[in-house]
């Protein structure tokens, strides 16, 4: 089976969750964030899900306090993740099998006004 | 002045003609606007503008929640306010500007904090609430209010340079909640007076919550499935609208069986309050 | 109050503390904004809210025109001004709520009705023009002059529940002539006051301009494509961005050759001027 | 040649110049109009093109004074033509060469405020 390319965005204030220096080598220190990573199509020889790509993420490009991210099938609250375009729990959520060039984003809601 | 019934008087229209005219609210648009009442909580960036179009357009009562005076680091998004209303209270402030602006609109300020204590006897009987507070505390607050309520609960939120816009609590769509069980991590809940504010961000997603009223009262809104509005000055397009789950029927407020069945403490369930802004 | 240079009083830094706080504007940013003039033609439904919000971004002076006076049927979107203002010039009762708002802005209030006489004498020198007009006539009579002047142009218009968002004469991008090179027949062109508009649509669109004069301001702009913006209530998403043409060599007014270098007669070119509105 | 496959819209005003019974058969009586036709692939031995497309909804389409909208290589004034999410000089305006499921709209440019 092929690889799986994937785009992932992070915004809303979920960029500030990512390394530094993967943020500067995307040349955006402010702002929103877009990278490709490329992930096997299988884990554990099974169909790479969402949640193995949460927990690529966190192994691979969160900053600090890595677990706070996603551990125990649970994810950071407050942020949304959105699987080409749809709410991820339109999809089959953590359980979504991820295709070639899906686009994952993550948002922080945002609380101000 | 303030007129019900299923007429309108001949000042109304003269003032609303440019609104009778559109096939898709004429008069009877324009009395259901007449006709209805909603509930803005929070007078401040995105209060300001969205109270001010809903008080324009005809919205018959408007009711002003806001503990907090105006300051002078509010005018640079809070236009609703003048530099003569700093140290007033923002309601008092408000309910002024409105109604110099059009005295049809019967306006009803609410000076107190919203809490657990006061938050559903004062929203009773609104048709539709907007959400135009700053913290995750009244956020939980208004939501778990409106859904024990069954009010339609219009969310709006910015900070930076980023904006949202989320209708709850309607059409089979899903409640704050359903969204966001857990309150995020006091520290991780970026507000505007720690990051900062662009004046006009609030002024945007304010003004799409006034006209998400006006769909959600002439009942147009319907048609449309939950969506989330995402806006941004830095992204290209500024505005981009995402699919949104239904209601979830685990979700502890608007679910099933819920385990929420009365307001809590929302200042300890966030571990923050709307003092710590 | 009204200082420019290249540091900002201490009041002005508590007052702007909120946008300095944002890395995308900041110190040199909010500079940006004081020591930039912006001229708003048209203090309506548009001219409302843009005005507004540049005031209270911190925009250092800003140019009003318009030349009609507050009538009770404008109160509906055009919340700038006051049922006590009708009667009233609208860029008198304009500068009025702006100075009310904003003692650090520098507002000029020009109650004229531009024409090819006066446009220019009356524009230049501002670093944006925004078109917040209502009519045809002189939409084409600011967007010649600009381009004559070289001021770029922030031009919205809004109709029933339409809303559309340009700028022109920027960065390589079309003018208005680029697009629309022939003035449509006088009975094709819709206004408010005939076909109506929801108070709102102007209210969206006129923000929107005020966040494109802060792109242009802080040059955040220049890293952009031309493009157009269409919103409407009516359609789902609400917002689509339509990539736009580059500006034209065969413009007649920003072409390599143009055939017009003065100013016309506007009302004759498009068989209808403003006061037919 | 396959046929082309076509969706139109008309918006922001423009669908006003459609005929009533079209409107009404898309059930939008007011408000932006969608319709679906279907072109041949090549127009007089040639590969048809936008300026093909123009005429067909003047003969077909179009409400009444059909030869305003579109006469002697001029599109009516203030109409707006978008091919595919950009302005259709864009790509080569009137000749453009269309594509199987290709979406044209024209929206009306708004002078009000
Ligand atoms: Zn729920
Ligand atoms: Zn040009």
């Amino acid at each position: 089976m092929e690889d799986l390319k994937l785009t992932l965005k992070f915004s809303s204030g979920a960029e500030l969750m990512i390394k530094d220096e993967i943020r500067a080598d995307a040349g955006t220190k402010t702002g929103d964030l877009e990278l490709t990573r490329t992930l096997p199509a299988t884990t554990d020889g099974k169909p790479t899900i969402a949640k193995d790509l949460l927990e690529f993420i966190r192994d691979n490009l969160i900053k600090d306090r890595q677990e706070d991210f996603y551990d125990k099938e649970k994810l950071r609250p407050g942020i949304l993740v959105i699987i080409n375009g749809s709410d991820w729990e339109v999809e089959d959520g953590p359980e979504y099998r991820l295709q070639n060039n899906d686009t994952v984003e993550f948002i922080s809601t945002l609380h101000g006004g | 002045r303030h007129a019900t019934g299923n007429k309108l008087s001949n000042e109304a229209i003269g003032r609303y003609s440019r609104q009778l005219l559109i096939p898709e609210i004429g008069m009877q648009g324009q009395l259901k606007l007449r006709n209805s009442s909603v509930l803005v909580v929070g007078s401040g960036g995105l209060g300001s503008p969205c109270a001010l179009y809903l008080a324009s357009m005809g919205i018959g009562r408007l009711g002003l929640v806001d503990h907090d005076v105006v300051d002078q680091s509010n005018l640079h998004r809070q236009v609703l306010h003048t530099e003569a209303s700093c140290g007033v209270s923002k309601v008092v402030s408000a309910a002024t500007a409105l109604t110099r602006l059009s005295s049809m609109c019967d306006v009803r300020a609410h000076d107190v904090l919203l809490d657990s204590t006061n938050a559903k006897e004062i929203m009773r009987g609104y048709d539709v609430v907007v959400d135009a507070t700053d913290n995750a505390a009244t956020r939980y607050l208004v939501n778990d209010a409106c859904v024990m309520l069954g009010i339609p609960l219009v969310s709006g939120s910015a900070v930076r340079l980023d904006g949202q816009l989320t209708v709850y609590n309607y059409n089979g769509g899903p409640c704050y909640r359903c969204l966001f069980p857990t309150p995020p991590a006091p520290d991780a809940t970026a507000n505007c007076s720690e990051t900062g504010v662009l004046g006009v961000v609030p002024g945007v997603i304010g003004c799409l919550q006034a006209m998400e009223v006006v769909k959600i009262v002439t009942e147009r809104k319907r048609e449309e499935e939950p969506s989330l509005l995402l806006f941004s000055y830095r992204s290209q397009p500024h505005f981009r609208k995402i699919k949104l789950r239904m209601r979830k029927p685990t979700c502890a407020v608007c679910g099933d069986s819920p385990t929420v069945t009365g307001l809590v403490d929302y200042v300890a369930f966030c571990g923050a309050g709307p003092s710590d802004n």
